[in-house]
């Protein structure tokens, strides 16, 4: 039963602040993912959370209690590394038991523990091996099995599927997501640069950028509606096709070197000739008879992937999702269209100008 | 210093050896009944190699039975007990600093003379004019070498060693020379025969036995004007002395003229001493002691030692030999305090000069006895017949001097073995040579 | 990172290597530097300024030595390190044989300096030595007296080292097998073959290496002692005498103060060759 | 006659008489000295014969019993072995904060111990000399491991160093996180893994303790504490000089640094590429 809050929450190295004011409160039992690109502070946030880096300034709290100087073994914390980071020169019973043993578990309950977790995650035959012979996904197991036997209070995992290889990758995605649903009161933060986990397996996602925050919400709140030019990039596969151009009007944008296009009576409250983005997901884009089309141009890459076929059009290399059986050729010249709902209108700072679920938005944040 | 304390240490320390535990332990009881006083020595350990180590390794234990419950002699280790390098003196120096040099210890002449500037050395001048008839008890000339110009006595003499040329009696017989040349100029003609012969003439290291020659051939020289005594410490006397200007040329000249062994400059003795042991060689410059360390051994040709003389130097006039007479080394103390370890002290030195260990040592080592001794007593114990017939030889030769070492300065030996194979090689004239010599080796400007 | 609550067993675990380093370095490097500009027998203690160093830089063996340290560099500069790298490229091919050579060829390095000396004592005698008897299958019949000849003194000492390749073949074999082998077919494809392949590949690739061995070789004959000093002490007329058996000699002699001079000028010779031979090869920096 | 392949095979045989040559040279002399032991002294000093006629093994008895070889090998292996641990003790526990930890000074402290390793020592001897003296450990057996754990801090120092910046950090940060303290971590995790940079530096330090006569002659005065690289220069002094006895103590003292590379020797080429690429 463990909630995380940062208050204010900054890191520096020197002079150079990397972590600019953090705030942000999970709670007991909620899978968190902090997603970003690389150099984004993800992972020294996750390293301050278990104790391994020092906070700068700000608060951590475990549960209400500021946890800033509590070295890691006493936060209750378990930790799956990126690397796994399974002791080399230890069995896999000893470097499931080694916790156990620091902290003056009797013999018999560490025999007893790191069995029971053993034959849950199936490694109950490995106990004897190094970790040098076992495979990568045994391995990623036993990490995982090594936090888990420690009954931690709040389950911190660093990039754990990044050394795996793609099949691997989706099963142990799975089973990290049932590990989620046995252990109901655990609170899990998940670090990963890659949207796909956090998609699948979060119950809230936290982008950050160049150490700030730049949304917080669940997988289909940043989907639908991301609230940065940032986010919206970052969420979907392929991502967010951007474009430039002006307000001309209410409701209407004109696209740089192209189309005037009407944002289906959504209300922008902007001058005209104020400069905007204009994101439109691929998969969200149709080919349409030239005359309903929002964006022309000619087809310059086909990239046939079955299901659906990626086509990349004009000289911005507009990408459009299309289903697999469209007969198109490269060359050709086609004219794409969207909902206008589907639209997401950028201001120049890259915040969003859509507050279509102003709701939701923000509702993450404490501030 | 704690004598309890050095005790335990030494008795820890030295319990690889079982014999020595057995000494130590019977010490340790009689201890407990009274304290024996006990004192180190720093050149008696035992010595496989070194007959003279080993006898007073062999001395000591017999003063330790002897004394068993008033005096203890305790053996302190070290590597230069028997080297002449600068080592030993460099050894001695730290140990004088650090106030713990061993209550006796063996010096050679000139080590005394550096090393009693440290004011840490006994002066056994009083000791011996408080027990005449132990001071009387000394052969003629013995202290010289050991005492300063004040007169004052540093060393008690270990041995009196006349130091000749040993030869191979059938290769010179062989050249026409029944006997060992009489003269320098015969000595150099039977060098060409043997030369011619195909044989090497006289064996030289570049160091000892290259200086024993130089020795000789100084030390016979009318004007020499006892160079070898005192000359040798000034610098200037070097180039000046006529007698040093001769002998160097002369044995740069056996050089050139191909008399000497190709191995010559080595500075290591055993080159020497290995072309007179196989048999190459007709003649090779070492003290008595030779006899029972090389020549008797196996390192010899099969029956040498029986077909070997052993010659005093020839002189540059018919009837004007000489020999190297030398008290090599003395018995130092580093005790100065006049207690109950220096009863020990003396006890223990008084020991090793009485005419039974004296004579004991001749036997084992082929040194003669620095102290007067009957002569029913020398013959009655059997001495090795090489050394001592030379040593009886030696008083009434012409001339007798002592070697190079006894007087020269620290870094003689390492001079001259740094200049001398330039100079055979001519790319130092004599003066130069004799010059550079006196000043590397640490030799004073006079007055 | 570095965490509160670090400090003091950080503290703890870096005393021992700092007190020792500083008890072994740090204060003997104060006290040399301070000493040579003193006169320091171990009992007096006296400043002197320059004079110690006036007095080494007016004695012609200290310039003897001072020579022969060079020439000694050079044989190791110029004749060890180049056959060295040679033999490390014939071995970095992995012909048949290369691990038994390897060995065979190392081996001398780590033999001491002592037994070295004593060896090549023995080889080098002008009676019985090795040396003579293999130049008089070949005609030069000789009892010539290598090391106590002023001519060939230097060069029979240079010998003892020169041919000691081991250190320089293992790190080129090393440096070697780091270079990608696609660079190698890029080359083969581009038309390099056989000695001009490792011309215009492996050599400059071994820059890095090769300066290594330049500045470790030049490092150790600054300090060259044991050899000499047991073969020759420096002689004959100190054609093979050097720097560090001059500043012994002085220390032998009790002359505590210039030989902390000499010593002093040792270091600093080493210094000023670090820091030359880094920035001609631009040590540090990745070849590729 | 096929013109490349004969080219080929020329080419062949010019390698492999390069390495036969450089193999020739690098041991020749060696092999002839150990050859020698097996002489008797009057075959040596003739200088007949290039193989031991009669064969015996007389210097080796002398090199036990006269020269005491025994002790002298003893005591290099103390030193060697003491100075070894000592040094890589001393170094693994500086090591570990000056690779993992950042503060005051930690660039300085590495670029000082990184100095030290490329300085040629024997410009300290005196300091040294006196330093020893003045801590009372000068001539003893354990004021040499002291000061042998010293002179190889430096190497065994930078190889381990460098050795755990190539390392990640995950493993520490598990064992804290299991609740490790600092010196179990150094303990239980930080040496287990460095056991391959351990091993390297142990025996280049190992090699380099037993082969040293420079600081063994400079510190030492007693025969008790003295090495077998003192004693092999001593068989040269006037009286006791055995050729054999000499020879074969050579042949024995040089044989354990061999042994030891040819028995390590992927440890010593590590150590030495890595403390020269540092």
């Amino acid at each position: 039963m463990t909630e995380v809050t940062f208050g204010n929450i900054k890191k520096s190295y020197g002079s150079q602040e990397v972590l600019h004011g953090l705030d942000l409160a999970i709670r007991t039992g909620e899978f968190v993912v902090f997603v970003g690109p690389s150099g984004c502070g993800k992972s020294t946030l996750l390293r301050m959370i278990a104790g391994l880096e020092d906070i700068t300034s700000g608060t951590l709290a475990f549960n209400g209690s500021v946890v800033n100087t509590l070295p890691p073994v006493e936060r209750g914390i378990a930790m799956v590394f990126q690397s796994y980071a399974l002791y080399p020169h230890m069995t896999v019973f000893d470097n499931m038991a080694f916790g156990l043993r620091l902290a003056g578990t009797t013999r018999a309950e560490i025999e007893r523990r790191v069995r029971e977790t053993a034959e849950i995650l199936q490694i109950g035959e490995y106990l004897d091996r190094l970790p040098r012979h076992l495979s990568g996904g045994q391995r990623q197991r036993v990490a995982i099995g090594r936090a888990i036997v420690r009954d931690p209070r709040v389950f911190l995992f660093d990039e754990p599927l990044s050394n795996l290889d793609a099949a691997l990758r989706v099963g142990t995605r799975t089973e990290i997501a049932k590990l989620h649903e046995r252990m109901p009161q655990v609170t899990m933060i998940y670090v990963t640069h890659d949207q796909v986990e956090a998609m699948t397996l979060a119950d809230r996602i936290v982008v950050l950028n160049q150490g700030r925050i730049e949304q917080v919400g669940t997988p289909m709140q940043l989907y639908c509606d991301p609230e940065s030019l940032f986010v919206a990039r970052f969420i979907g596969s392929p991502s967010m096709n951007i474009l430039s151009g002006t307000v001309e009007g209410e409701g209407w944008i004109r696209l740089i070197g192209g189309k005037t296009i009407s944002l289906g009576g959504q209300a922008i409250n902007l001058s005209a000739g104020t400069a905007v983005s204009v994101g439109v997901r691929p998969e969200d884009l149709e080919i349409v008879p030239p005359s309903d089309g929002m964006f022309d141009g000619t087809v310059s890459l086909v990239e046939q992937l079955g299901e659906y076929q990626l086509l990349y059009v004009g000289s911005e290399a507009l990408i459009a999702k299309v289903d697999g059986t469209v007969q198109i050729r490269k060359g050709e010249a086609v004219s794409l269209a969207a909902r206008a709902d589907r639209l997401h209108v950028f201001a120049a700072d890259g915040t969003s100008l859509r507050r279509r679920s102003g709701g939701h938005t923000g509702s993450g944040r404490l501030v | 210093m704690c004598s309890i304390s050095r005790r335990v240490l030494s008795g820890t320390t030295r319990l690889a050896r079982p014999a020595a535990v057995a000494v130590t332990l019977a010490a340790a009881a009689t201890a407990v009944a009274s304290e024996p006083i006990v004192i180190s020595c720093g050149a008696c350990q035992e010595s496989p190699s070194d007959p003279f180590l080993q006898y007073n390794y062999e001395a000591t234990q017999r003063f330790n039975t002897a004394h068993e419950r008033r005096y203890h002699v305790q053996v302190r280790q070290n590597q230069y007990a028997n080297s002449g390098g600068p080592e030993r003196l460099q050894y001695y120096q730290r140990l004088a600093v650090a106030d713990d040099l061993p209550d006796v210890f063996l010096l050679n002449a000139s080590e005394i003379k550096e090393l009693r500037q440290t004011g840490k050395l006994r002066d056994l001048t009083q000791d011996l004019a408080t027990d005449i008839s132990w001071r009387d008890s000394f052969a003629k000339d013995v202290f010289s070498a050991l005492s300063d110009d004040n007169g004052r006595i540093w060393a008690i003499p270990q041995q009196r060693d006349a130091i000749g040329i040993y030869y191979n009696r059938d290769m010179l017989a062989s050249a026409g020379y029944s006997d060992f040349p009489e003269t320098w100029e015969d000595f150099e003609a039977a060098a060409e025969k043997l030369k011619a012969a195909g044989h090497i003439a006289i064996a030289l290291d570049g160091a000892w036995s290259t200086l024993l020659m130089w020795s000789n051939l100084i030390g016979t020289h009318p004007e020499a004007n006892g160079f070898l005594q005192e000359g040798i410490r000034y610098a200037d006397d070097y180039p000046l002395n006529p007698a040093v200007v001769t002998a160097t040329e002369t044995l740069k000249r056996w050089h050139n003229a191909g008399y000497v062994n190709a191995d010559a400059f080595s500075g290591d003795f055993q080159n020497a001493a290995a072309a007179y042991l196989s048999g190459e060689a007709a003649m090779v410059a070492n003290g008595p002691w030779m006899v029972n360390t090389q020549l008797r051994t196996n390192a010899a040709i099969e029956g040498l030692y029986e077909r070997t003389g052993y010659a005093p130097s020839p002189g540059w006039e018919p009837g004007a030999r000489g020999a190297i007479v030398v008290t090599g080394a003395g018995w130092s103390s580093g005790h100065t305090a006049n207690d109950e370890t220096a009863e020990a002290v003396l006890a223990f030195l008084k020991f090793l000069s009485s005419p039974e260990e004296q004579l004991e040592q001749a036997r084992l080592t082929g040194a003669r006895p620095a102290v007067k001794i009957e002569p029913e007593a020398i013959v009655a114990s059997n001495l090795e017949p090489l050394g001592s017939t030379l040593a009886e030889q030696a008083d009434s030769l012409a001339f007798t001097y002592p070697h190079w070492r006894v007087h020269a300065p620290g870094l003689f030996l390492e001079a001259w073995r740094n200049l001398w194979p330039a100079y055979v090689r001519g790319e130092l004239n004599s003066e130069t040579f004799l010059q550079r010599l006196a000043n590397d080796a640490g030799a004073k400007p006079r007055g | 990172m570095i965490r509160s609550g670090m400090r003091l067993p950080i503290a703890l675990s870096l005393a021992p290597g700092v007190a020792l380093f500083a008890t072994f370095f740090v204060v003997p490097f104060a006290l040399l530097v301070t000493s040579s500009f003193s006169e320091w027998s171990g009992l007096e203690f006296r400043f002197t300024g320059l004079e110690n160093f006036q007095r080494m830089l007016a004695d012609f063996v200290f310039w003897r030595a001072a020579g022969n340290t060079v020439f000694y560099s050079a044989v190791g500069v110029f004749v060890q390190v180049p056959l060295g790298c040679l033999i490390g490229i014939i071995l970095a091919q992995k012909i048949r044989g290369w691990k038994v050579f390897r060995a065979i060829i190392f081996v001398p390095w780590v033999i001491s300096g002592a037994a070295f000396a004593l060896v090549f004592s023995m080889f080098y005698n002008p009676r019985f030595g090795l040396l003579n008897d293999i130049l008089a299958l070949f005609g030069f019949a000789s009892r010539h007296d290598w090391l106590f000849d002023t001519s060939t003194a230097r060069f029979a000492i240079a010998g003892t080292f020169a041919f000691v390749l081991g250190f320089t073949m293992i790190v080129v074999m090393a440096e070697i097998a780091s270079i990608p082998k696609e660079l190698y077919e890029a080359a083969e494809c581009d038309g390099a073959q056989g000695w001009r392949l490792h011309r215009y590949i492996t050599l400059p690739l071994l820059r890095n290496a090769i300066g290594t061995c330049v500045l470790i070789r030049l490092l150790s004959d600054i300090g060259l002692f044991d050899i000499v000093y047991i073969l020759t002490l420096g002689g004959p007329n100190d054609s093979t005498v050097t720097l560090a058996l001059y500043g012994y000699r002085a220390y032998l002699s009790g002359e505590w103060g210039f030989a902390s001079a000499i010593g002093s000028t040792i270091l600093l010779i080493g210094l000023v060759l670090i820091l030359s031979v880094s920035r001609l090869f631009r040590l540090g920096e990745r070849a590729q | 006659m096929n013109l490349p392949s004969f080219r080929q095979s020329l080419s062949t045989l010019a390698i492999y008489s390069t390495l036969a040559l450089a193999a020739l040279v690098a041991l020749g002399p060696t092999a002839w000295v150990m050859l020698s032991s097996f002489k008797t002294a009057r075959q040596i000093f003739s200088g007949s014969g290039l193989l031991p006629s009669p064969f015996t093994l007389q210097g080796y008895v002398d090199a036990f019993a006269q020269v005491r070889l025994h002790e002298y090998l003893l005591n290099t292996l103390v030193y060697a072995a003491g100075g070894t641990l000592g040094a890589l003790t001393v170094a693994t526990l500086a090591a570990y904060p000056l690779a993992r930890y950042r503060f005051a000074g930690r660039n300085t402290l590495v670029a000082l111990i990184s100095l030290a390793l490329a300085l040629p020592v024997v410009g300290l001897a005196v300091p040294e000399f006196f330093i020893m003296r003045a801590l009372g450990l000068f001539d003893t057996k354990w004021g040499l491991i002291i000061f042998y754990s010293a002179q190889l801090f430096p190497l065994s120092f930078v190889i381990l160093r460098s050795f755990l910046l190539s390392l990640p950090t995950d493993l520490e940060e598990a064992a804290l996180i299991d609740g490790a303290g600092y010196f179990r971590i150094v303990l239980q995790i930080i040496v287990p893994l460095c056991r391959p940079a351990l091993a390297t530096a142990a025996v280049v330090a190992f090699v380099i303790i037993w082969n040293d006569f420079f600081f063994a002659n400079l510190l030492t005065t007693s025969q008790e504490n003295q090495n077998a690289q003192i004693a092999l220069a001593g068989f040269r002094s006037q009286f006791r000089f055995n050729v054999t006895g000499a020879l074969a103590g050579a042949t024995l003292v040089m044989l354990v640094p061999i042994v030891v590379f040819l028995a390590l020797q992927r440890q010593v080429i590590a150590g030495l590429t890595a403390g020269s690429t540092k």
